[in-house]
């Protein structure tokens, strides 16, 4: 185990920010984290700037080309990448975007101005670079970005569940919001968030993405069997899992 | 049967690592390291060949590794060889000797050698496959007139990923040791046999009815070494192999190494063909 | 058979008196669904409970249970077994959860025996309750043989409407009330009361497997290639939730947590499942059970054969949770005699069709 | 004194989002002066357009992490006030509650870990931490509390869960909100220290007229019901939304500028504070006089002084209404139900950093048209005039100070410039 305490910086794209706020709000229980890393940019929270940095975590998602050469400079950098959150992992609910045409959103948003704004479709950062790890989540799940840092400084990629949220909703004995005439993508999205969002009454919306070998066609007349019908299938797979879907279905 | 179990049955818990200290650590390959660990008197290992213990590096976890030293050889120290492949082979791969180690067991089914006295044994590692046989080859060379021929047909990618070169020289000087090797991707030193190792069988005669086959390796090499044992005739039953599962307990409880209604962690890792030819998990 | 009665409006003090030496589980109201939950008075305790989410497999065997902790800071390591030897009482056990515990209790003693289980175990008393009703519509614990309780229990309630019979199965249950002089003897009258309730029940229990359970090992002998298996497979979501409910599977994945320092902190397991992806998964990325079809094979052979044949117990106490779980509505029962169904005849029966 | 003076701050740090200040002094003359926002745009308003009306607040709530909860509140009352829903007298009070959570979980972050720094005279907070561990741990400490009170209400503070049209899908224990309230009363002495620590700091003196807006009613400090009030008139109805932000475009910016009566406007704690002070509660008020902030206080850098009272405010707030919500007794309830399926409606809250609109078009419960109008959309143009009133006065300062002075103006505004990234050409008919 090494002595020297790995130099951390992080990164943002398009997104809330919200996963930067969530690294600050870890520091409420865990302020040792503090002492165990060195972070060396983290724009959000402090001025100072250094490019000598080993680990990169990238927040957002790629959204025009001039990212593409930031994420390059990012890469080249740091040994090891790590996208933190749903927009720099899936894209994001930027993805959602995504179904329309760029041109007609840009015009719709900002008018006859739309010109002077570069814009691509959401995309994942590792449709651009290479990632050698991701923290899901919208937002990452506090203890889950604490356990990370751990296996980091232990010289290990955080171990990230691959099981589905179905898992952590029955482990703790949630009662599943199918019985409470409500619809959750638990069965096909990857676990690690204690199934916050059925355990809050609501059904999960995948923002940590899709475990490896989901059930796609089962799971789709799940949904049709409890009422959703396929506008509403869509609208409810496309909130984060656009980039996914699409892949996979090219796939199937 | 399970024999010798002393460290582990000293323990108020099964799931409670005995620390030990890495005597010395011996790169092998960039893959694999050798372990030499330190058994503080009085405590005993009293392992068969082909047993495993459960490693661990407190904080990172635990993975079931071979004995790779034979018990002839295993009085105050083991020895196991560790290949980089996950999290805790790599923190182990991190420690220095000195540093400590948790271990529990021996567990498991080892081979059953003294079934095999008088008989010809024919060994058939491949890769990291070396490390577990090797156990058991060395407990028949230290009792060497108790056995028959003993032939040694051993796989490896490349000539610098074999294990125990040093052991592979000796075995080679022996009179007493038919060794035959063979890689994949020959370097330019390489001189001999390129191919799979069932490439390796055509240059050997046995007496099936008086030979024991001994094999392990990657899941994919089973199917092709048992092809060509089943070709030479040799008696289901008398060959034996060592199969690899994820193991959390090592004592029959996790679940994870149920294959069919065998535990492997329990009623092998060593199965004679026999046993488990009929089950659909096995292989 | 010793029993006692005790007035049902005595329940709150007598949970008053235990709670005094015991930590107190039982069934309760959460949200809208029951769980085995910590019972402070007996308002929160419902005994006319349908199911629970999870069986009370949770207090014997937690979904998170520490094995050990560590501390490596200084120079030498010390590693400190947890054991949870809290008394505790679980109040209100269905038959079925009953016959569960009988199964763990062998596999946790048998061979290597699991301390942490042991001592949990030895430091709990059980209180079961007898079933007059079906718990759930997917309950089929009549076709298991296991809606009799079975005779490890330390005290057993039965309602008698006003008041409930009390039965003695051990000195565990002599302590539970011990000092507690609300109960009377059980007189002849109350045990004839009890007969009632006991002939009455059966004809409430109506969902079934078509064929004697007995024969179940030897159906799955012949089963093991069915086509059955490959349509589970494309309808099963694999989310596990069919292991996690389940009474009777108590396999686990173990890991370690530390501390900043790295070199203190704990080694826990969790309940794991079968269904998953990296259950079999081993280093090199070959996954010796890779199919859907195969997994649910596999859960349905522990069930109905491997368990029966290692332990002696059944392995499906027929609870009905996993059918209850599943959003695609695998069911023991219409798997049970879907093979029964489609069974390869046997050479008698096809001379028969052949004559 | 003639000067030659270019500052070019590429991505403002600690505030949300991408922002550069561009300033160019030629001669001793201000040749240029410009707020820029460079955030990637992200189109929000259009990413609803034919979204089932029940995802707009939890898409929504990603517009920003740190107003997550206003903007899926503001979101929420939008979409209710369209379909004609009706939520109980229990919901509006859990909102509310939740609002303060959140208020304080932003106006401590922004006070202690953005602000405090430049006060005190470090360049993070993470070095705070080196010099002054306690002043740090005192914000963690209050900041957890704040975020615990909207966990316990919606799941989470950044990206809340429970809250739905028309009601919540998750209600509190009694002994939940009991240990909030306590953890709350508790939080007192650290809000004396807040008081003290920020009294103790010397803020730059300037001023500047201008306009102010915040929501306002007659009944209480308001945050989330009413209408829109300005320091020049009103109070105007919530419809009216776009004839007094005015957002126009620029050509520097992805970001939308808004005025009023007069260039420009400013909305946040300071307005708020300037339009409902007299409904402040005691211990504020005591806060405020103790700050020496006044109602006729036009000094930007005093918003963080505003929030201060505002944290005092909402703490002494969240104990109240925790109390009324323990004395009728939260009930499992189900969400008001939708009244149509089609129609057109505003909803309003006061985010931290000001008043923030959401509009949407509804049409058999899909979005068909939406506008979100940003506090920090409508701060910008009010930034730049106190940058180019600001500058001409310090031009005798070294380009350090300089820069120090501007990061801190645009600092005290709070922006939340992912937020504010985006404009509207409006399309509800
Ligand atoms: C009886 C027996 C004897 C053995 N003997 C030896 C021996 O002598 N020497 C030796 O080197 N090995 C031996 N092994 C193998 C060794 O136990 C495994 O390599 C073990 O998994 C290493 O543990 P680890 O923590 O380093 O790797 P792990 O971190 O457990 O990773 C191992 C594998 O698990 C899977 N995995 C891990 N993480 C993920 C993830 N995030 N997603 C998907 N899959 C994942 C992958 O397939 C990966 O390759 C033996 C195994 C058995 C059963
Ligand atoms: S609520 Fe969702 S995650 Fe939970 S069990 Fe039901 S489907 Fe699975
Ligand atoms: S339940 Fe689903 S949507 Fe909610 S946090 Fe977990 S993965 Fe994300
Ligand atoms: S398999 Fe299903 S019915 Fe049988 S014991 Fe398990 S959960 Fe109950």
């Amino acid at each position: 185990m090494s002595s020297t305490k790995p130099k951390i910086a992080f990164f943002d794209f398009a997104g809330c920010e919200g996963c930067q706020l969530t690294v600050l709000d870890s520091l409420q229980t865990h302020t040792e984290l503090l002492n165990a890393v060195e972070i060396v940019q983290f724009r959000e929270a402090m001025s100072e700037r250094n490019d000598d940095y080993q680990i990169a975590l990238v927040e957002g998602s790629y959204t025009r080309p001039s990212d593409e050469v930031r994420l390059q400079a990012i890469r080249d950098q740091a040994q090891i990448v790590i996208t933190l959150g749903a927009c720099a992992h899936l894209g994001g609910v930027n993805a959602v975007r995504n179904a329309h045409r760029l041109e007609e959103i840009k015009r719709y948003v900002y008018g006859e101005k739309a010109e002077v704004y570069e814009a691509a479709s959401a995309r994942p950062i590792s449709d651009f670079i290479q990632v050698d790890a991701f923290i899901p989540g919208c937002p990452i799940d506090r203890e889950e970005f604490v356990r990370a840092v751990k296996s980091l400084l232990q010289g290990n990629l955080p171990d990230i569940p691959d099981y589905p949220v179905c898992v952590e909703c029955k482990l703790r004995e949630t009662g599943c919001v199918f019985l409470y005439g409500k619809t959750c993508l638990g069965p096909i999205t990857r676990a690690g968030c204690g199934a916050i969002c059925p355990s809050f009454g609501v059904g999960c919306e995948g923002c940590r993405g899709l475990i490896p070998n989901p059930n796609m066609a089962s799971l789709r007349e799940v949904l049709s069997e409890n009422g959703l019908d396929e506008m509403r299938v869509k609208a409810k797979m496309s909130l984060f899992l656009t980039n996914q879907i699409a892949t996979s279905d090219m796939e199937a | 049967m399970n024999t010798g179990r002393q460290m582990t049955l000293e323990a108020p818990s099964i799931y409670q690592p005995i620390m030990l200290s890495i005597l010395e650590i011996t790169s092998m390959t960039e893959m694999e390291k050798v372990f030499t660990i330190e058994l503080p008197f009085p405590t005993s290992l009293e392992h068969r060949p082909g047993q495993f213990v459960q490693v661990s590096v407190l904080g990172v976890g635990e993975a079931p590794i071979s004995i790779s030293s034979s018990p002839s050889r295993s009085k105050s120290s083991f020895e196991l060889c560790v290949r980089r492949a996950g999290a805790l082979t790599n923190a182990l791969h991190a420690l220095n000797p000195g540093d400590v180690v948790g271990v529990r067991g021996p567990f498991g089914r080892g081979f059953p050698i003294e079934r095999f006295r008088g008989k010809d044994i024919l060994f058939a590692p491949g890769g990291l496959g070396l490390a577990p046989l090797r156990s058991v080859i060395n407990e028949v060379l230290d009792d060497r007139s108790n056995y028959g021929r003993i032939i040694i047909l051993y796989g490896a990618g490349q000539p610098v990923e074999m294990l125990f070169q040093d052991e592979l020289q000796e075995w080679a000087m022996r009179e007493d040791v038919e060794l035959h090797l063979t890689v994949d991707k020959p370097d330019k030193k390489w001189k001999g046999n390129v191919g799979v190792i069932t490439t390796l069988f055509s240059d050997i005669q046995v007496s099936p009815r008086n030979t024991v086959a001994i094999t392990c390796g990657p899941p994919v090499m089973y199917r092709f070494v048992l092809m060509e044992l089943l070709g030479m005739g040799l008696p289901e039953g008398n060959i034996w192999l060592s199969l690899e599962r994820r193991m959390k307990c090592g004592v029959g409880k996790c679940g994870h190494c149920q294959m069919d209604h065998m535990y492997v962690c329990q009623d092998g890792p060593a199965f004679s063909y026999a046993e488990i030819r009929h089950l659909e998990e096995a292989l | 058979m010793i029993a006692k009665i005790l007035p049902k409006h005595a329940l709150q003090n007598w949970i008053e008196t235990l709670r005094e030496h015991y930590r107190i589980i039982g069934p309760k109201l959460a949200q809208s669904q029951f769980i085995f939950g910590d019972i402070h008075s007996a308002d929160e305790l419902d005994l006319s409970y349908p199911t629970t989410i999870l069986p009370p497999k949770k207090v014997l065997l937690p979904q998170r249970e520490d094995l050990f902790h560590f501390d490596a800071t200084g120079d030498t390591h010390i590693v400190e077994p947890t054991f949870d030897d809290e008394p505790t009482v679980i109040l209100g056990i269905h038959a079925c959860d009953m016959h569960s515990i009988t199964l763990l209790d062998r596999v946790f003693e048998r061979g290597t025996a699991d301390q942490h289980y042991q001592t949990r175990r030895e430091n709990t008393t059980l209180v079961s309750l007898e079933c007059i009703k079906s718990c759930s519509e997917y309950s089929f614990c009549k076709s298991m043989g296991t809606l009799s309780i079975p005779e490890d229990f330390d005290l057993h309630i039965t309602d008698l409407g006003d008041e409930y019979l009390l039965e003695i199965g051990s000195n565990k249950g002599v302590s539970l009330l011990w000092n507690f002089n609300e109960v009377r003897e059980a007189t002849d009258a109350d045990f004839e009361r009890l007969n009632k309730v006991m002939s009455e029940k059966w004809s409430h229990f109506t969902y079934r497997v078509d064929f004697d359970i007995t024969e179940l090992p030897a159906l799955l002998s012949l089963s093991y290639d069915s086509k059955v298996w490959e349509e589970l497979g494309d309808r099963c979501l694999a989310c596990g939730a069919c292991n996690i409910v389940c009474p009777t599977c108590y396999c686990f994945d173990v890991r370690d947590e530390v501390d900043f320092s790295l070199c203190s902190g704990g080694r826990f397991r969790v309940w794991d499942s079968c269904q998953l992806d990296r259950f079999a998964v081993v280093a090199g990325g070959h996954d010796f059970r890779d199919a859907r079809a195969a997994r649910q094979r596999h859960r349905f052979f522990r069930k109905g054969k491997y368990l029966t044949e290692k332990y002696g117990v059944v392995g499906c106490v027929g609870c009905g949770r996993c059918a209850q779980a599943c959003l695609v509505h695998i069911s023991p029962v219409d798997i049970f005699n879907e093979l029964h169904r489609r069974r390869v005849p046997s050479a008698a029966t096809q001379e028969e069709i052949l004559a | 004194m003639s000067q030659t003076l270019q500052i070019d701050i590429h991505h403002i740090t600690r505030v949300e989002g991408h922002g550069n200040i561009v300033v160019d002094v030629r001669k001793g003359k201000l040749v240029k002066c410009d707020l820029e926002i460079v955030e990637a745009p992200r189109f929000f308003e259009a990413m609803l357009l034919g979204r089932p009306y029940d995802q707009a607040s939890h898409l929504t709530s990603r517009i920003c992490g740190i107003c997550a909860v206003t903007h899926g509140t503001a979101s929420l009352k939008a979409v209710e006030k369209a379909l004609g829903v009706e939520p109980s007298e229990q919901t509006k009070r859990l909102r509310k509650l939740n609002l303060f959570g959140e208020m304080l979980d932003s106006h401590i972050l922004h006070v202690y870990l953005l602000v405090a720094p430049d006060l005190l005279g470090v360049e993070s907070v993470i070095s705070l931490a080196q010099t002054d561990i306690h002043v740090v741990e005192r914000a963690l400490r209050m900041k957890k509390v704040a975020g615990d009170l909207c966990a316990a209400i919606c799941g989470r503070h950044t990206h809340p869960i429970a809250m739905v049209v028309g009601g919540f899908t998750h209600f509190p224990s009694a002994e939940v909100l009991e240990s909030i309230s306590k953890r709350l009363e508790a939080m007192r002495t650290d809000l004396d220290n807040a008081v003290e620590l920020i009294q103790s700091c010397q803020l730059p003196a300037f001023e500047r007229e201008t306009e102010f807006i915040a929501l306002y009613t007659k009944e209480e400090y308001c945050f989330i019901d009413g209408e829109i009030m300005s320091t020049e008139g009103g109070p105007w109805p919530l419809e009216e939304y776009r004839s007094i932000t005015n957002e126009h475009m620029v050509d520097h910016s992805t970001a939308k500028h808004a005025r009023h009566q007069r260039q420009s406007f400013m909305v946040g704690a300071l307005a708020r504070y300037k339009l409902n002070h007299d409904k402040l509660h005691p211990k504020a008020q005591a806060a405020a006089v103790a700050l020496g902030l006044t109602p006729g206080c036009i000094n930007p850098y005093m918003i963080s002084v505003a929030q201060v009272v505002e944290i005092v405010h909402c703490t002494e707030g969240a104990i109240d209404l925790i109390q009324q919500l323990l004395d009728r007794g939260v009930v499992s309830e189900d969400p008001a139900p939708v009244a149509r399926s089609s129609g057109e409606g505003v909803g309003a809250c006061e985010a931290p950093r000001g008043t923030l609109y959401h509009h949407y078009e509804i049409q058999d419960g899909l979005v068909s048209a939406a506008n979100c109008v940003i506090p920090t959309a409508q701060n910008l143009a009010n930034i730049e005039a106190d940058m180019r009133a600001w500058v001409p006065q310090q031009l005798g300062c070294t380009q350090e100070e300089m820069t120090m002075s501007l990061e801190m103006l645009v600092r005290a505004y709070d922006p939340c410039i992912s937020c504010s990234a985006h404009m509207i050409k409006v399309k509800c008919v």
